[in-house]
This record gives structure tokens, sequence and C-alpha cells, in this order.
């Protein structure tokens, strides 16, 4: 059974229409990354998940419910755009708050153990206005995180995080679906990060959903590829085209060698036609080249 | 990879900043609907007192002349009935709150980091805000003339128009003095605001309170029992409260005279003020 | 496997609901900054208009000697005025002031400081009433505060059923008021002691009675305003000052009917018809609060 | 010259140091990485070059003038934490009000140009609220290239801009300082994006500078080494070993220390039957660097 399925939602404001008939479905126990363009509705659609904002028609339903469903909506977690928490108030005072508003019990120990996680904890009693960019955002997660929702969607949670930062969204994602069976929905324009923890993806253009898949579908979609460099690139390309047919140039200069042909063979084909590589490394289409390519039209395996 | 051309800075003149930060202040000033809200208001209000004053049953304000509305007939030390209240003095209750409102969204917004990003002079954004603030007060005493006569008409023959020579020689002076007084309040609620730019509720109490002048008239009022010599203490706390009236006893010019004085002397004070706990202080 | 969900009862979420708006109030330093000033506001009301009454001023240019009439004669007034003067004592001795003093400048006598309906004067206007509008103030800036601080995302997605947030709300705003009447009431005896202020309630037509019921209906008037103030609130959402402007301006029209409803010498009836006023606008304005809630978003 | 030189500058709020003593020279013309943990000091830092903080103490020198001085101020551009824009106001109207703000002669003009660099110029009459937070970076960028600026002070800019806006960021630095000699003082945590185009950076750690280099020094102290995989690793391990001096195992990779020439170990290994599978050439990048450098401050 899904966590979340939306069947053609579309969302206007006025004369500009944010979603055009947008499907979508993440199973559940998934960290599902929702990769798009700026203003191409992600936080649209993830407003409506939460029930903020409501859709111009089409169905969205949570774990088969309707998204208005009380019992289904009274255990999310939510982080769009910035934390929601009050500027003049200690970060302490606003877990505490969001604490009693999840009906968390024993709220003190819960609150301590969220903190503990982003690495906050020593922060607790300062104003959350007086907060770094950075900070804001742990406070922000460790808000969302609390009593361990079942569903959780995340918009850029890792905006202004550091390299450590990161670190202990990626854990805490994979902790949470593993151990509490919750589902995230991930938003994020690092795709590198998002290819490290993500298991489903969806990508949406123009208020379209024009891709969705598993991360085994993008691996396999994504196709290996050998890449070389060496002294003398035209020669090089020009005698692989006598015995590859499939050889493209990318733009940090390697010349690449389609459908995972062992790389052995091609430094042995080369050496004998008297060209030594001084590179050579076997890759796949990262999903930020898969995203790209798809992107501009084309299909990354076309 | 060192660029060798040399960047040049030339020092913008005093006018020049003063001039970016105003076309700021009015563009935006211009381009919201809040300097049009408290135009309104400030047209509405003596409209409905006015209007209301004339029906019966409630015996009202007692106005004899429509100009009550305007200034009041005499001096006024110590504020006994509501009647007292209602003249032009309101404008700056109102215009305290569009100060607050507006400078508290240079703050709220962020758009202050731009401001002092590119001037690093304070006195810029004192003066500039003291001006705009001061025109749009202005503007609200013309829309209260406005609505003042557009009542007075409305209520008909109960209130009586009628005005010798030498009183509308004073009415005049009155709202000039008036209008020139808005310097001076514009530069006291700059200069609240940017204290208190951190709390925004209370910047904009403490402006109503002054603006109301029951502070104004507290410290008179301990001051008279402290017996200290008033009159030229009234003069620099009422300003205009006081001496812009229909018949302050004084020549009408001279009564403009004090406003201006009074008017300038506030603007002086709280500027430099202003700057100097800018200056020492973080912008947020 | 399917997700089983615990039942969302409607208990639980009014109870959540309560104990997040109430840490608040009681977590942020507004409520006891407004209770605060009611407490000293009456005080400085009975300082003033007693150290101003009977204040000779000279005026420079005509040289008057201005008498001015601001005192108060009797304690209960700053809590209210009674409704028929035919009630007051005959003699009326006292008022000590006598007016033989030359023109006032405006033409107020004694006898017009008895009506309740007429006078504008400084007494009639400076009194509990006015809480009415600071209670307005405090409901906007507390309701406004969830949707300024983006807080109202962590609210509403977890809470799909928006009855239990305008109900909390109603009785935050309630609860406020309620204190400030105490606090303003407390002031008041602080400065009417101070003032050496007559305190008997007989003196002006009004019983021990009657005034304690003249306070009971204020109390429950509050239950009018305040679903008036949430739902100003819940429309204009983070436009704090609009919402401020709308309370206020409703609040003025409904301002002139608090005198009659509440005077000082009411009976019985008068908290109870307030209660019952109360309860009807909370159920009702509470709705359309909900509706307006349901159907807008809350971002 | 420099644009920025600051000595020995602090600033401590409620006691405790935000900056404590921090010393920093960033050379006119300079894209200057600045990279710090969450709470390290640098917006700290940023504000008090763009005069929104009082300093406690220290000096801060822009282009050899005291950083008070109105003439410098006026062509920096900043764009810190998030763009300060009324919300209620459109964007045009916002790009506007800077525009008059920094007395420009032509101000639609420039409006024009700088939306068009960051191809946000058909949302010019959207009201700022309603951007995405995307956008709303896109339109603090523009805000900041308004005018000429001759310092650009960025705040983790790329922060929530996609892929495509941060290609156009980075086109945009490397355009204006190489083509109108602007120095740009740019923080964020993605050091892979700072790598392709950053000219200097500066580390900072607990409001101090623990590392200023250039991006030369970088690459000069960053240890080169070949990095290489065949089927049979020990084989080719003891062969290497005779060859060259510094070869080591890690994992299944085998690496070949002090040696530039990748052709020269390929030819060697198939001289002597060894086929390589892998191969290519390794630098200790800004990422591995910055981690080394913090791993070596906990200690002490």
């Amino acid at each position: 059974m899904n966590a979340i399925e939306i069947r053609n939602l579309t969302k206007n404001f006025g004369p500009k229409q944010a979603l055009s008939g947008l499907d979508m479905t993440v199973p559940q126990g998934a960290i599902y990354g929702f990769i798009g363009e700026n203003g191409s509705g992600k936080s649209t659609t993830e407003k409506i998940i939460c029930g903020l904002i409501h859709p111009s028609s089409g169905s969205v339903k949570l774990f088969g419910k309707d998204y208005t469903d009380i019992d289904v909506r009274a255990n999310m977690g939510v982080l769009i755009e910035a934390p929601g928490c009050f500027p003049n108030y200690s970060v302490w005072n606003n877990m505490m708050l969001q604490a009693a508003n999840l009906r968390i019990k024993d709220a003190e120990r819960e609150v301590v153990k969220a903190l503990k996680t982003v690495r906050m904890e020593g922060a607790a009693s300062n104003k959350y206005k007086n907060c770094s960019l950075g900070m804001k955002q742990r406070v922000g997660i460790a808000m969302a995180l609390l009593g361990n929702p079942t569903l959780l969607v995340l918009d850029e949670p890792i905006n202004g995080l550091d390299a450590d930062g990161m670190r202990i969204i990626r854990e805490v994602l994979v902790d949470i679906t593993k151990n509490y069976g919750s589902t995230v929905v991930v938003s994020s324009h690092v795709l590198a990060e998002l290819e490290k923890v993500a298991t489903h993806y969806g990508i949406i253009k123009g208020g379209k959903m024009i891709c969705e898949m598993t991360a085994s579908e993008l691996d396999s979609s994504c196709r290996t590829y050998s890449a070389l460099k060496s002294n003398d690139m035209p020669l090089t390309k020009s005698v692989l085209l006598k015995k590859y047919s499939r050889i493209e140039e990318d733009e940090s200069g390697y010349i690449r060698v389609y459908d995972s042909v062992p790389t052995e063979e091609i430094v042995v084909y080369l050496y004998e036609n008297g060209i030594t590589i001084n590179e050579i490394k076997t890759d796949k289409i990262s999903l930020e080249e898969y995203y790209i390519d798809l992107m501009k039209g084309g299909k990354a395996n076309g | 990879m060192e660029k060798t051309c040399e960047l040049n800075f030339e020092e913008p003149s005093f006018f020049k900043r003063i001039k970016s930060m105003l076309g700021v202040d009015f563009y935006r000033l211009f381009h919201t609907p809040l300097f049009y809200i408290f135009l309104a208001i400030a047209a509405i209000i003596p409209a409905i007192i006015l209007g209301t004053s004339t029906m019966e049953g409630s015996e009202g304000i007692g106005y004899t002349s429509a100009w009550n509305i305007i200034a009041a007939s005499k001096p006024l030390y110590v504020i006994e009935s509501i009647g007292d209240y209602a003249n032009m003095n309101m404008v700056f209750i109102f215009g305290g709150i569009m100060v607050s409102i507006f400078i508290g969204s240079d703050y709220r917004s962020g758009y202050v980091k731009q401001l002092f990003t590119t001037h690093a002079k304070k006195q810029d954004y004192m003066i500039s805000k003291t001006i705009t603030c001061a025109f749009s007060m202005a503007c609200m005493c013309i829309t209260y003339l406005l609505g003042g006569v557009v009542g007075g008409l409305f209520a008909g023959d109960s209130v009586s128009f009628a005005l010798n020579g030498g009183e509308i020689f004073a009415l005049v002076c009155a709202i000039i003095g008036k209008m020139i007084m808005s310097i001076g309040w514009a530069a006291l609620y700059t200069f609240i605001n940017v204290i208190l730019r951190k709390f925004f509720g209370i910047s904009i109490a403490l402006s109503f309170f002054f603006g109301t002048g029951i502070l104004i008239i507290g410290v008179a009022g301990v001051f008279d029992s402290l017996h200290i010599p008033n009159v030229l203490l009234n003069a620099f706390l009422y300003g205009s409260s006081v001496f812009a009236c229909l018949d302050s006893g004084v020549f009408p010019l001279l009564a403009v005279l004090i406003c201006l004085v009074v008017s300038v002397a506030w603007t002086v004070i709280y500027i430099v003020l202003g700057t100097t706990i800018l200056s020492k202080s973080d912008v947020y | 496997m399917d997700k089983v969900f615990e039942k969302n009862t409607f208990g639980k979420r009014l109870t959540s609901m309560l104990h997040v708006d109430f840490r608040r109030m009681i977590t942020t330093p507004l409520i006891y900054i407004i209770l605060g000033i009611c407490l000293v506001a009456p005080v400085l009301i009975f300082v003033m208009t007693t150290m101003m009454d009977g204040m000779e001023t000279v005026n420079p240019e005509t040289n008057e000697v201005e008498i001015t009439e601001s005192k108060f004669d009797n304690f209960w007034q700053i809590i209210g005025t009674v409704s028929d003067p035919s009630k007051i004592p005959s003699s009326d001795d006292s008022s000590d002031t006598s007016s033989d003093t030359t023109d006032t400048s405006t033409d107020i006598d004694k006898e017009g400081k008895q009506n309740p309906m007429g006078d504008m004067d400084i007494t009639s206007m400076v009194n509990i009433n006015m809480l009415y509008f600071a209670v307005a103030i405090y409901v906007c800036l507390f309701v406004g505060a969830d949707f300024r601080s983006g807080y109202s995302k962590n609210l509403f997605t977890v809470r799909s059923s928006k009855v239990d947030y305008v109900i909390s709300k109603i009785l935050v705003g309630m609860v406020a008021g309620v204190l400030m009447l105490i606090a303003f009431f407390i002031g008041s005896v602080i400065g009417g002691a101070i003032m050496q202020i007559p305190f008997d309630p007989i003196e002006i037509g009004a019983s021990a009675y009657s005034v304690a019921f003249c306070l009971l209906s204020k109390v429950c008037l509050v239950g009018v305003f305040v679903p008036i103030y949430v739902l100003a609130s819940v429309i204009t959402k983070q436009r704090v000052w609009l919402a401020i402007i709308l309370s206020v301006g409703i609040g003025m029209l409904l301002f002139t009917m608090i005198p009659m409803i509440t005077p000082l010498d009411s009976s019985f009836i008068n908290p109870v018809l307030c209660l019952v006023g109360s309860l009807l606008f909370s159920v009702g304005l509470g709705a359309v609060s909900n509706i307006v809630l349901k159907n807008t978003s809350l971002v | 010259m420099n644009a920025i030189e600051i000595r020995s500058l602090s600033k401590s709020f409620r006691g405790m140091y935000a900056v404590d003593h921090l010393n920093m020279t960033v050379p006119q013309g300079a894209i200057y990485g600045f990279i710090g943990e969450n709470g390290s000091g640098k917006s700290t830092t940023e504000k008090l070059i763009c005069g929104h903080l009082v300093a406690d103490e220290g000096e801060i020198k822009l282009f050899g003038k005291s950083y008070t001085d109105p003439g410098v101020r006026t062509r920096v551009g900043a764009l810190i934490e998030n763009a300060g824009c009324f919300p209620n106001s459109s964007v045009y109207q916002n790009l506007k009000m800077q525009a008059l703000n920094l007395n420009l002669k032509d101000p639609d003009g420039e409006i024009k140009r700088v939306l068009e660099i960051v191809r946000m110029e058909d949302s010019a009459r959207i009201k700022f609220k309603s951007c995405s937070l995307g956008m709303k970076q896109r339109i603090g960028i523009a805000m900041a290239l308004l005018g000429d600026p001759a310092l650009l002070i960025l705040d983790e800019p790329i922060n929530g801009l996609d892929a495509d806006g941060m290609r156009i960021m980075r086109e945009i630095l490397v355009d204006i300082t190489q083509k109108y000699g602007c120095t740009v003082l740019i923080s964020s945590h993605l050091l892979a994006e700072l790598e392709k185009i950053a000219t200097h950076y500066g580390i900072i750690r607990q409001g101090k500078m623990i590392a200023e280099l250039s991006a030369k020094d970088m690459e000069k102290r960053a240890k080169v080494f070949v990095s290489l995989k065949t089927k049979d690793t020990n084989g080719a391990l003891n062969i290497l070993k005779k060859e060259f001096n510094n070869v080591r195992l890690e994992g299944e990779y085998l690496r070949v220390y002090d040696e530039e020439s990748t052709e020269k170990i390929v030819e060697f290994l198939l001289k002597n039957g060894h086929i390589v599978s892998e191969i290519h050439k390794n630098k200790v990048g800004l990422e591995e660097y910055y981690i080394e450098l913090m791993s070596k401050k906990e200690e002490n």
C-alpha cells in the first residue's frame, strides 16, 4: 500500500498554473528523492501533501486515505522552506512547543534526543533569531523528526548545512526509515547527496512529473562507461570509432566508451595502435548528468 | 591573474547620498498602500466627528465653529474634554503609527541590510526618514483639512463657517504651523523607532502615547507642580498643540515662528541623538 | 501491511492544542507586559485626574484662572456609570468643588457629569471599557504570531480539522481578557486607596450587589469580543496590523453599548445576558473562523 | 592593492566571541572562497565588512580605505543570509528601490540587465513573497550585481539554487571578476562547487582564520598521486616497487606517489604483462584538505 498517491493534481495561483496534472506514487518506507528546477512546483506539491494549501483539482491519498483525514495527518513531520519557529523564543521552547503539539510523552527526553542527533544540544538556550542559517536549519530538522513521524516531508533540508550537517541528515533519514518504517519525501538540488540515500526518485518539470523510478532502475538506466584521456585525443577518438560504435566526448575532456566495454580491452587495443592512455576509469552516469540530460529533453540512455 | 585596472572611488557628496536615500524612501512611500491608507484615515476622522457632532441626542463635542476641528480656539495647556483632542493634532497620532510601520517594515524585511551596506553614514538614514515622514504627515494635515471641511458642509447649519478677516489669517497660520511641526514630530518618531527597532510592538505603542500628548502633558503637569517657569518649556514640549491655534493671543505669524523654532530644535536634537546611537550599535 | 492509525479523537487534539497555546501564552512576555499596563493604568489615571483636578493653570495670554474638572467623585466611576440618574440620592453634597469660577473652557456643568450617555468627559472615557481594545491587540498579536513565524505550518500539517485551533484561540483570548480585567480592578483599587477616593457605591446610586454583577457581566462580555478578534486575525493571518484595525473598528461599533449592558447598577440579568451573548458569538463566529481556515491557504 | 584587509578583528555577543582576532587578506580581482562550519563566524565577519555590525576591536580596510568610507561602501554588493526585500512589493519594485539607492543613471536598463543575467526576466511583476526559495536567492544575487560593484560579499549564494542556477552563478562570478576587476568574497558549504571557481581560500574555525591560501598554493601542496587497478594487484605491486620508489596499496587501488606521467606507468606495466584496468591522477582536493585541516585542529 503506497504512502502517497497523487492523481492528476492541478494547482493554479491566479493566472499562473503551478501544477498541471501531476501524478506521484511514493511506496511506504521509501526515501523519495524529489528533484526539479526552481519554480517547477516541488514546494507546491509538498505544501498540498501537508494540507497547507488546497489543490485546484485532482486526488491526494495518504496511506489509502484522503489527505484531509484527521488520523493520517496526526503523525507527520514537515520542513518546508524556512523552519516555522518563533524568532524571540529560545530553541528549547520552540521544540517543547512542537512536542506539545504532537502530544509526545516524556517531552524533555525526546527533545534532548532530537537536539543531540543534530548536534544542537549546546545551543538550546539561545534565541532562535540569533542562530545562524545552518543552525536554524538543524532546529527545523530536529523539529520535523520529533516523535518519529510516519510521513516526513522535507523541502531542501540540507540548505545551508555544512558537510557534517549533511552527513547527519543522511544517517537520520536511513535510520528513521529502517527502524520506524517511516516514509520520507525529500527534495534537494545537491543531487550527489540525494544519490547516496534515496531509494526512489521523482523528477518534476513545469508542474508535471516527467520521470519516476526506483534507485535500481536509475542504476540500470544509467549506463556505465569507460572514460579515458591520452596525449593525442583526436587520433584516439578515430581509432576507437573503428571498433566501438558508442563514443562520446564529455565537457570535462574525457572520451567516453559506452556499453561497459572492459577497460583492459580498450587499453590493449589502443596500445596495439601505438596510443598509450594516461587516464582511464569506469564510471556511471551520475544522477546529476541523468537529470541534466533529461532536462534537455534527451533520454540519458537514448 | 591580478587585475591591473585601478578602481577609483569617488566620494559621493552629502546631497547625493541624501538624494539617493530619499529616492528609495519616496519610491516606497508612493508604491505601497500604507501612505494612502493613512491619508484616508486622516480625512475620514474629522469628517465623522464633525458629521456626528450635530446629530440629535448626543450633545456632541459642543462645537461653536467648524474650524475648531482644525485648531483649538485657544492655547490649551490641559486637555479637558474629548473636544480638545479632536483637532489637527490627531494627525500626529496617526502619523506616529504610520512612521512606526514605515520604519518597522524596513527592519522586518531586512532591506535595512542593503541600505546600511551602501550608506556608511547613519545620518543619511535619519535625515531621509525624517524628511519622508514629515512630508507624509504634512499631506495628512492637508487631507485632514479637506475632511474637516467636507464634514462641516455635511453637518449643515449647526456649525458655522463664519470667520472674520483676522481669524482667517490665524487659521492659515495655524495650519502652516502644524505642517511645520510635522518635521519635528517626524524626527521624534524616527528616533523612537530607530531606538526600539528590535521591539516593533513597543515602538508603535510609545509613538502612539507620544502622539496623543499624554506623556507631554504628564511631564508638563509634573513641571507645573515643581513650578518651573513653564512658558518656554511649554512651548518646547507642546510645540504645535499649543501655539498653532485659532487665537493664540500671540500674533499669528509669531506663532508660526515659534512652531518653526520648536520644530527645528526637535529635528536637530533627535537626528543627532539617533545618529550617535545608530552608529554605536549593530544594525540588527 | 496496512498502516494502522490510532484514533485522533477530538479530545486529544483539543488538549494538545490548548497545551501549545497556553504554554506559549505563559512563556511569552507579551501577556505580562499588557497585564502590567492594566495594573498601572488605573493608578496613573486616578493620580493624574486627581492631581489635575482643581489645578489652577494661569493662561499666560488671557491670565484667566482655569479650574479643571476632572476628579473622580467615586471609585466605581472608573468601572462604569449608573444606567439611570434617578437613583442618585438628591442631596448632591458630595461634590465640593463649586463652579463659581469664571467661564470654564468647556460648558459642562455639574449635572452633566451624572448623565451616563451625555458627556464625554475624561472620567467616562478612561475607564475599564478601554480594556476591550487591549484584548483586541493581544489576541491579534497572539494569533498573528502563529502565521508570521511560520509555526502554522507545523500546526496545520498535523491538524487537518481546524475546530480545535479556533476553540483554543478563543479560550486563550478569554483567559487573557479576564486576567486583564482583574489586573485593572486591582490597579484601580490601589489607585483609589492612594488618592482616598470614596469607595461607597451607594453614593452614586449603585449597591454592592449591583457592582458585583456589573463586574461579572463585564467578564462575560469578554466572550463576546474575543471571537470577533479571533475571526479578524484568522482572516488577515500574517497582516497583524490589518487584524488590529479590523478588530478595533468592529469593537468601536459595540463600544457604545457596553455602558448600557453592563451599568454599575446591573442586576443578575446582565451577567446572564452577557454569558448568552458570549456563547452565541463564540459558537457563531467560531464556526465562521473554522470555515475560513478550512478554505484558505495557511502558509 | 588588496580588496579586503582585516587585522585582529573581534566581535562578541553576550561574552561569546563570534569573531576572535581574525586576520584576513583578499587580493583585488580574486574569488575568495570563505569556508567554515555552521556557526564558525563566517556570516558575522561578512556583516562586519558590510558595516551591519560594529566590531569590538580590530580594523577593516576595503581597497586601502577604511570600511566606513562612504565612497567605498557604495560599490559593495551584499547578499547575506537572505535577500532583504519587501515581501509585498514586486520583484521589479524591490530592484528599482536598490537602483535608486545606488543612484544609478539608468535604473530600468540596469534592472533588465541583472534580471537577464539570473534568468528571471519574466518574473519581474510577481510579489517577492510569492517567489520560491531558489527564485528569492536569484533576486538577491541580481540585487547585489546592480550598479558596478567593486566588491561582492555573498553568504552561501548557491543555497537553494538548482544545477542550472549554480552554473549561472559560476559564470557570473568568473565574468565579473575578469571583465570588471570586481572582487568576490563567497562562502559556501558545497566545496566541490567552490573549487571550480575560487582563486583563493580562507578557512575559519571558531572565529579564527586557521588557513588562508591561493588555489595555486592549494594545488602545489596537494599530494599528487596516481591510483591504478589491475587484475593481479600483488604482482603489479612488486614490479612497480622496482621501478618507482613510493608505491603503496590502498584497498584494491595501488597508489604511486610523486610520479607525474601516467603513460610511463601504463607502458611499464604493459611491458611486464600487466594490463591496467583503471588509472587516473588523483590530487588532494579542497574537500580532503578541509577535512584533514579540521581533524588536525581538533587534536590541539
